[in-house]
């Protein structure tokens, strides 16, 4: 098992290491630097002292060594875009409210998505298994920005149920979160679909039905247990991917979070912050695949007793 | 008994082919959503016969924003332009970019997934790391960088979908090629001197046929998804063209009174995606010929 | 209490210091310091941090008098010396702004100075007493009064503790103006206002807080926010127009905003280094068309640079630009592509904004690839990019045709010659329009300056150095709670809103 | 009352394509104590039968009786809580696959203990001793331990006894075993036989036994149901049924029973050997977990093995499950990599060559695989598996693949409309023919027959051997013929090997071998081969490794000519009859 974590490790330090330099070198591919002009020409003399001063003067390979050196160290370096802190202040301040989005969103929708999905799995081709599958289907397909702009229309507008948008207050988190925990929602759904069927379908559970179990035990300890296995793989990296979607759920939400950020800084070059966002997520993925791993070693008795799969 | 069961037909051979398509019709699911299907692909590629107006002119500019009508079905948008035509000829658009990456992410993933888990060792140990590096950065973020790279535009949003479609096809198809590398067919092929390459692409290959439908048309929507979101971003598919994603997000700036230029698109991808996936459905159970009637 | 919540500003700002950073300013940020003078509604200059001015005979010098008692919010007296040295670090320190002190304010040893060649101390500036300021500019310049409507203050004081991170946070930021800071919120640029307590200029604002938010600023997020009570104002799109009308049929507000979104080339790349090829398409654009259908009540016909209402606005420039099909199609067949037959395929960049501009000019895009196709069979790509690079291509000549909108910076015809000026904004180096706008700006008689600025337009048109296209207009709905001078319609029938912001929000009320 | 009566039981399942008549009229009883066998050909609707008794089929089956009651309780109209009453209290069953019928997520105990906490008010903890002494009743010897463990963690005989611990935990009426030892080998399948026979007695239960091997019928029951079709040929006792059968398809089923081959011609001395393997081991590393120490191993499946395959004859390599059979012969067919030895085809070492040079022998040396299920490619045709290996080595148009492949479809005495179906709408019979038809098309000279026959019911047994031997006839075929059916070997081959833990224990030609067995182990495989007429059931005993071991024979040097040596070797005590024997002095 030690072997085995330790193994894991690696290969993601390694992932993270290929990964760090791509970004890096398509971020410095983009073309155009920060300190470009936006309306009239910086004079070329104030441009290069700028240019010094962030270090950007020299080889992209010190400038990566030297940042990916600091990174060890936790420092991030200091945004372009605000100065005034570093990107770990910046990052930890902005994160707040994504969080607090993405993980409701992720820890309500989730659940959801599984009684939705054990629900259409338990009744197969009934109706209740074509809503879920629509459900499911039209929670993956609409994008986000039109379901936020729906749900804004309807209960802000037109009921005047919610505020619209903004964000301090908490009952400024419902819409977006609504939003948020669609996509979980939906692929959960999904994912416990198959994954029940497919437990559903496996003769051990004709076995327990022989034996005289009941229904309800059969299904909520046999088969689920079973079945989320599988789930436990795509929960935490689920969980990660609410970041990205965070651009589209902030924006129409007016949600000061780390959304903007992510295309903010690709738009005015903020190298240091668009590095430290891309690491985050990298590292966040790398880390929820390495725990989901784990969590299914764990969850899996085959692995757990050190038989092999 | 199988002798009970099916009917052994007189004219002697019965095709493969035949019988799949006897086992997708009786699925109607499968057959609603692959005709829908069908359907988009014949309006799309008969876009100009089936559309009135061209779809990139601004015939109507007196009557922009005008709502469905017997002679505009959908409407006309804001730039006056039929956007019935508009919807039609984005099906091109939508669809090329959704199966242009799809069958990229096939032609990528099925090879690589295969040469991984039919050898394994260090071929497999290399593929599997590309594949982490793949999954580890958010498609939409890499999109925006390359976006920003190459400036955007219909090529980027097929090679960006196609770079991340084929990893899930290069999984499911290496888990579905490793188990099966032990079987006793593939040893049978063995012991009959087959080739490796010939055991991939005559056993191998055809038993994954059903992660590789899977992985095929869930790539779909993702790439089409992807187009939409990139539009909102701003590094879409460059105006005129009408593409679907560009249409939802200028419709969502018009939605508060001219509701029919979000809808409309919005509704053209969710049908297009639903049938892609009742279709793709469909098409593995009939495929496989070892899934009785479920 | 009473708090106004008003879309404002940009979601993205550095530094709370627009004499640091104009682009990337923290929202807000001229709000919270006195120019020398500013605008108000009509358009009048009025006097602010400044209580007079004067010009030296030979035209070279002005001299301006500052009120007395004005203080920084620290308590710190607001002198000279911090205007002084407003320019001066703006001068030296890489202001993204600069290049408007050397062409609109022409200040003496600007160029030289941001080029690094001289001294600061040789530019054309000086702190005379705690109350007096003097400026020299190398050209006489009539108009410079208006030019300093965006002049503020930088706090010495802070700037000598601090550096240029003074205005980072909330904290540390002083302000001279008519409001003070309460809170910035650096994710979205938002910002929240209050009533200073020791300003003691004009205009005193009549509301207690300010929440500005830029995150508003989007029509398609700001009008839900407005219709569920969550801001005060919104600007709308075209969608939104029926809806907002239907609603509040007496909030209905528009602006036409003193600017202009023209068609520019590059002069010397094929095929716009042909002139006949530019005057084709500067006929075969249907203004009015595009105004009363793809831009209907967000923008307005332009045919000259210089927008309606504006100082030196003539309309026989105007009538020049008439949609001509037939003209546009013989000057192409002139330029040796009739009915656009081997014309090579162009793709016009435009610069992907919010605001106005994002409203218009995407729309218009479209508008103008349909038309050209229409018209001289042309066949015209798109490409929006985000501002630096678009800037880039602009002024390193990457792409051969842009639309490139402008804004007023200061009430005066210079400001908008001043953009193809010697280079300028455009890298235009056209000799004959060089030399009679050099001539206009420094001519002080202002009707002999008008007819000068109307022949240099003569000369753009002639040789076909842009197509103006439309001046937009920016409609909002405001509600009935904000009252005052600040929402009523001027003379011409326009309400700036935040355009004018010192006079606006000092302006309005809320019930 | 009897304890199960069904009358006219019909099922029918609702496919794409039509319906299928699983059942068609079926009715018998059972009374308390009283032990039913139900034999008849795979597909013939034995589980299906017992399955709808328990209202255990899938929601796309069609049930109608004109009478089925279990333990009093009319099946068909039984609501949750008869449900209850009757699966698990009145009827427990034995399934066929006891490696997917625990939950893998759940220790064994807690599988048995909730079993009966389903059925009785008592605490968990009651519940998991119960569990562990049912466990020792079924003789598992570490139950302590075993109630602990994961299914994975068990082998598949022990797997069984725990399926059949967990059938007797609710202390049922009757137990449905549904052939409950298929997947066993035969010294195993005795010990789980002997064992139902025991706990039946004890608990007086009644018994169903489904099966299509007629000796556990005969080992066991007192009735019989032979079923056909969907359809009940015959019944009767035992002795009626195997004396007198009335019924045409219960004579064939018998017939085979007692069939007998012609041994094959000529001197096996004087031959050339078509196979021969020398010396021939495999060693499999392994790595053991101990805690989070990971220490490696080997294990040494096979250890150095010589066997001689004359041409034209057929060896059988005969031992208990995991000797080393399979990897033998795959070795043999260089499937394999051997870790020693040689292999010598017609004279020629190939266990160096490489892949292309291979090629000429691998047209001339085939193999059958042990599981004809997974030896067929399911998503080919069976022309197309059968023409496989023409399309391999490019022989003929692809319309003359097809025809020859049809040829041999019928030559295995299939029907040419097969030819486009899929292998998994075949009988195993049938797909066991078509893996034959794949290994003879190319006419090898060699076959390696990796227990053809292990899943067949007798009828199909009988005909595949058959072809075998006409083949062998026919095509001068050699064959290695793997298998563990001892009754099968006795009846077909020349002479046979006998393996035990990766070593030949013993080796002689057929006839002497099955007379005289010399070494412990043959003798106590050839001692649990199911009786094949009622009359002759006893007990038996079996032998522990240790008690194989102690036994181990001794021969002075005089008997054999070898040197003395403490460790066992194999020595000649007969021409051609070897056996593994501590030498004396
Ligand atoms: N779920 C099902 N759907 C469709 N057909 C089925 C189903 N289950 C069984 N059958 C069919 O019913 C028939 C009887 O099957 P059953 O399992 O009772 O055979 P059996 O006598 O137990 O055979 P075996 O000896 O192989 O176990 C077979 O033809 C089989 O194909
Ligand atoms: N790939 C492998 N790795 C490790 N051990 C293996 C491997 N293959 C087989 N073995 C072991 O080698 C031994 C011999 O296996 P083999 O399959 O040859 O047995 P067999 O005699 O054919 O048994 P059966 O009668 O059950 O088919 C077994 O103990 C098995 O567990
Ligand atoms: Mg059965
Ligand atoms: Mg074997």
């Amino acid at each position: 098992m030690i072997a085995h974590i330790i193994r894991r490790i690696l290969s993601v330090a390694f992932t993270f290491i290929v990964v760090s330099i791509i970004i890096f070198l398509m971020m410095h591919s983009v073309p155009g630097g920060p300190f470009d002009a936006n309306d009239m020409p910086v004079s070329e003399a104030v441009r290069a002292k700028m240019m010094a001063q962030w270090g950007l003067d020299q080889p992209l390979h010190v400038q990566y060594l030297n940042y990916m050196w600091g990174v060890l160290h936790l420092d991030f370096g200091v945004p372009f875009q605000s100065p005034g802190e570093t990107v770990v202040e910046l990052i930890s301040r902005a994160w707040v409210p994504s969080l607090i989005l993405g993980g409701s969103g992720v820890l309500i929708g989730a659940p959801l998505g599984i009684l939705l999905g054990m629900a259409a799995a338990l009744n197969r081709n009934s109706w209740i298994d074509y809503l879920a599958s629509t459900v499911a289907t039209l929670g993956l397909t609409i994008p986000v920005f039109v379901t936020s702009m729906l749900l804004i229309l309807i209960f802000a507008v037109w009921l005047n149920w919610l505020p619209a948008s903004g964000w301090p207050q908490p009952n400024r988190w419902i819409l977006p979160i609504i939003c948020y925990a669609l996509i979980p929602l939906a692929t959960y759904a999904r994912y416990t679909r198959s994954a029940m069927l497919d437990t559903l379908n496996r003769p051990f559970v004709t076995v327990l039905r022989a034996k005289g179990l009941s229904e309800r035990r059969i299904i909520f300890q046999h088969v689920m247990r079973n079945s989320a296995i599988p789930l436990v793989t795509v929960f935490l990296p689920m969980f990660i991917g609410t970041a990205t979607g965070s651009i589209f759920v902030e924006a129409m939400f007016r949600v000061p979070g780390l959304g903007a950020y992510f295309v903010s800084s690709i738009e005015v070059r903020d190298y240091t912050l668009q590095m430290a966002l891309m690491l985050l997520i990298t590292f966040m993925y790398c880390l929820a695949y390495l725990l989901s791993d784990l969590a299914y070693a764990l969850l899996n008795p085959r692995i757990r007793t050190g038989g092999t799969e | 008994m199988t002798d009970t069961t099916a009917p052994v037909s007189a004219s002697g051979q019965r095709s493969p082919l035949w019988f799949a398509w006897r086992r997708f019709l009786s699925n109607k699911a499968a057959v609603i959503g692959g005709t829908v299907l069908g359907i988009l692909i014949l309006m799309a590629i008969f876009a100009p016969l089936i559309t009135p107006y061209d779809p990139e002119a601004q015939s109507f500019l007196t009557e922009a924003l005008a709502f469905p009508s017997a002679t505009h079905w959908f409407g006309i948008d804001n730039l006056g332009r039929d956007f019935y035509s508009r919807i039609v000829y984005g099906a091109r658009v939508s669809l090329t970019i959704g199966f242009t990456a799809a069958l990229f992410s096939v032609l990528v993933g099925i090879p690589l997934g295969a040469l991984a888990g039919y050898f394994g060792g260090r071929i497999d140990w290399v593929i599997m790391r590309i594949i982490e590096v793949f999954s580890v950065v958010p498609p939409l973020l890499a999109a925006l960088l390359l976006g920003a790279i190459t400036r955007g535009g219909y090529g980027t949003i097929v090679f960006i979908a196609a770079l991340f479609g084929w990893v899930q096809v290069c999984l499911l198809v290496r888990a579905q090629v490793k188990s099966f590398r032990e079987k006793e067919f593939v040893r049978a092929a063995q012991a009959l001197g087959a080739s490796p390459w010939y055991i991939i692409r005559r056993h191998l290959i055809p038993n994954s046929i059903s992660p590789i439908i899977i992985g095929f048309v869930l790539s779909i929507p993702l790439a089409m998804m992807l187009e939409a979101s990139l539009s909102f971003l701003g590094v879409g598919v460059p105006p005129p063209t009408p593409t679907w994603g560009q249409m939802i997000n200028e419709g969502i700036d018009f939605m508060f009174f001219y509701w029919h230029l979000a809808v409309f698109p919005t509704a053209a991808l969710a049908i297009t995606v639903l049938a892609t996936s009742l279709f793709g459905d469909g098409l593995r159970d009939a495929l496989d010929p070892t899934l009785k009637g479920r | 209490q009473t708090t106004v919540v008003a879309p404002s500003g940009s979601t993205a700002g550095t530094y709370m210091d627009y004499m640091k950073t104009v682009y990337d300013r923290g929202t807000g940020s001229e709000l919270l310091q006195i120019p020398i003078a500013t605008f108000d509604k009509e358009f009048e200059l009025t006097p602010m941090a400044a209580e007079s001015w004067s010009q030296s005979e030979d035209g070279l010098t002005w001299t301006f008098k500052l009120r007395s008692g004005l203080v920084w919010s620290d308590g710190e007296p607001l002198t000279a010396e911090d205007f002084v040295f407003a320019l001066q670090r703006a001068a030296t320190s890489g202001y993204d702004f600069a290049w408007y002190w050397d062409f609109a304010g022409g200040i003496k040893g600007w160029k030289e100075v941001t080029e690094g060649t001289a001294d600061v101390s040789t530019l054309g500036l000086k702190a005379v007493d705690d109350l007096t300021i003097e400026v020299t500019t190398v050209a006489p310049k009539p108009y410079f009064p208006s030019v300093t409507s965006l002049w503020y203050p930088v706090p010495k004081h802070k700037v000598d503790e601090l550096g240029d991170d003074w205005a980072l946070d909330v904290a540390n930021i002083v302000s001279s103006g008519p409001f003070e800071i309460e809170s910035w919120e650096k994710s979205n640029n938002s910002v929240v206002f209050t009533k200073s307590d020791t300003y003691t200029g004009p205009w005193a604002p009549q509301i207690d807080r300010l929440e500005l938010d830029p995150t508003l600023n989007a029509p398609e997020v700001g009008l839900p926010a407005f219709l569920a009570g969550d801001a005060d104002y919104s600007f709308l799109n075209t969608g939104q127009v029926p809806v907002a009308t239907q609603r509040y049929p007496d909030g209905i507000r528009k602006n036409a905003v003193f600017a202009t979104s023209y068609i520019s080339y590059d002069l010397d790349a094929a095929p716009f280094n042909d002139v006949n090829v530019r005057r084709a398409f500067y006929y075969a654009v249907n203004r009015e068309e595009l105004t009363t259908t793809v831009l209907k009540d967000i923008a307005i016909p332009a045919g000259s640079i210089l927008p309606p209402g504006y100082p030196g606005y003539n309309p026989d420039v105007v009538a020049q630009a008439t949609f001509d099909p037939e003209k546009a199609k013989q000057f192409l067949a002139d330029a040796g592509f009739p009915n656009g037959e081997g014309f090579p395929e162009v793709e016009i960049w435009y610069r992907e904004e919010g605001g106005y501009n994002g409203a218009i000019i995407p729309a218009m895009a479209q508008y103008l690839q349909a038309e050209f196709k229409e018209v001289l069979g042309i066949s015209l790509n798109i490409r929006a990019l985000p501002g630096p690079e678009w800037m880039d291509g602009l002024r390193g000549k990457k792409n051969n045709i842009f639309i490139a909108p402008y804004e007023y910076d200061y009430l005066d015809p210079s400001n908008f010659y001043g953009i193809f000026y010697n280079g300028g904004r455009h890298g235009y180096f056209i000799p004959e329009y060089d030399e009679i706008v050099a001539k206009a700006d420094s001519e002080s008689d202002w009707d002999t300056r008008y007819k000068l600025y109307a022949e240099a337009e003569q000369v753009m048109i002639d040789q076909g150095l842009i197509v103006p296209l439309v001046h937009p207009v920016t409609i909002a709905v405001v509600s009935d709670q904000i009252t005052g001078d600040g929402v009523q319609p001027n003379s011409l029938g326009f309400t700036q809103l935040d355009r004018l912001g010192h006079y606006f929000f000092t302006h309005i009320t809320k019930q | 009352m009897p304890l199960v009566e069904i009358e006219g039981l019909r099922v029918s399942f609702s496919q794409y394509d039509g319906q299928i008549d699983a059942v068609r009229g079926v009715s018998f009883t059972v009374n308390e104590g009283e032990s039913l066998g139900i034999v008849g050909e795979s597909g013939s609707g034995k589980s299906v039968s017992c399955g709808a008794l328990l209202r255990l089929l899938p929601t796309t089956a069609k049930v109608t009786a004109a009478k089925m009651t279990l333990d009093g309780i009319d099946v068909l109209k039984a609501d949750k809580e008869d449900l209850k009453r009757i699966r698990g209290r009145s009827a427990a069953m034995i399934f066929q696959d006891p490696m997917t019928a625990f939950d893998p997520v759940f220790t064994i105990g807690h599988q048995i203990a909730e079993t009966i906490q389903a059925h009785r008010d008592i605490g968990k903890r009651e519940a998991l001793a119960e569990a562990e002494q049912l466990l020792l009743r079924v003789e598992i010897k570490n139950a302590a331990d075993v109630v602990k463990y994961y299914p994975h963690q068990l082998s598949g005989g022990m797997l069984q006894r725990a399926m059949i611990a967990m059938a007797l935990s609710c202390r049922p009426k009757v137990l449905i075993a549904d052939e409950p030892t298929t997947a066993l080998d035969v010294t195993i399948q005795a010990q789980i036989l002997q064992l139902i026979k025991k706990v039946q007695a004890e608990f007086g239960m009644a018994l169903i036994m489904i099966t299509h091997d007629l000796g556990v019928i005969a080992e066991t029951v007192d009735r019989v149901l032979v079923m056909y079709g969907g359809e009940v040929m015959e019944e009767g006792s035992v002795a009626q049924i195997f004396e007198a059968p009335r019924h045409d398809y219960t004579k064939t089923l018998l017939a085979s029973l007692h069939s007998r081959f012609e041994p094959s011609k000529g001197d096996p001395e004087a031959i050339a050997p078509a196979l021969e393997l020398r010396g021939l081991a495999k060693a499999y590393p392994i790595r053991r977990r101990n805690g989070f120490r990971i220490t490696h191993g080997e294990f040494q499946a096979v250890q150095a093995v010589d066997v001689v395959l004359p041409r034209n004859r057929i060896v059988a390599i005969v031992g208990e499950s995991g000797s080393g059979k399979t990897t033998t012969g795959l070795m043999a067919m260089r499937l394999t990599e051997p870790s020693r030895g040689q292999i010598l085809v017609d004279g020629t070492d190939i266990s160096g060559l490489d892949p292309a040079a291979l090629i000429p022998f691998r047209k001339r040396m085939q193999i059958v695989f042990q599981d004809s299920y997974s030896a067929l490619d399911p998503m080919l045709t069976l022309t197309q598996i059968i023409a496989e290996p023409l399309h391999i080595h490019g022989l003929g148009t692809s319309r003359e693949q097809t025809e020859k492949a049809l040829g041999w479809l019928e030559r295995v005495g299939l029907p040419r409309s097969f030819g486009s179906r899929y292998p998994h709408e075949l009988s195993g019979g049938q797909r066991q023919r078509v893996a034959i038809a794949r290994a003879l098309i190319l006419e090898p000279s060699v076959l390696v027959a990796d227990e053809p026959t292990s899943a067949l019911d007798v009828t199909v047994k009988a005909q595949i051997i058959n072809l075998l031997k006409k083949l062998q006839a026919e095509l001068g075929l050699s064959i290695l013929f793997i298998s563990h059916d001892l009754s099968t070997v006795k009846s077909l081959t020349d002479s046979v090997v006998v393996m035990y833990r990766g070593r030949v224990v013993e080796e002689g030609p057929t006839e002497r071998l099955f007379a005289e067995p010399q070494h412990p182990y043959t003798r106590a495989l050839l001692d649990a081969i199911p009786a094949t007429d009622p009359r002759e059931r006893g007990v038996r005993t079996f032998l522990s490794a240790d008690e194989i071991k102690a036994q181990t024979p001794r021969f002075t040097v005089i008997q054999t000519g070898a040197a003395p040596n403490a460790t066992p070797q194999l020595v000649t005590i007969a021409p051609g009859h070897r056996v593994e024997a501590i030498v004396t002095t």
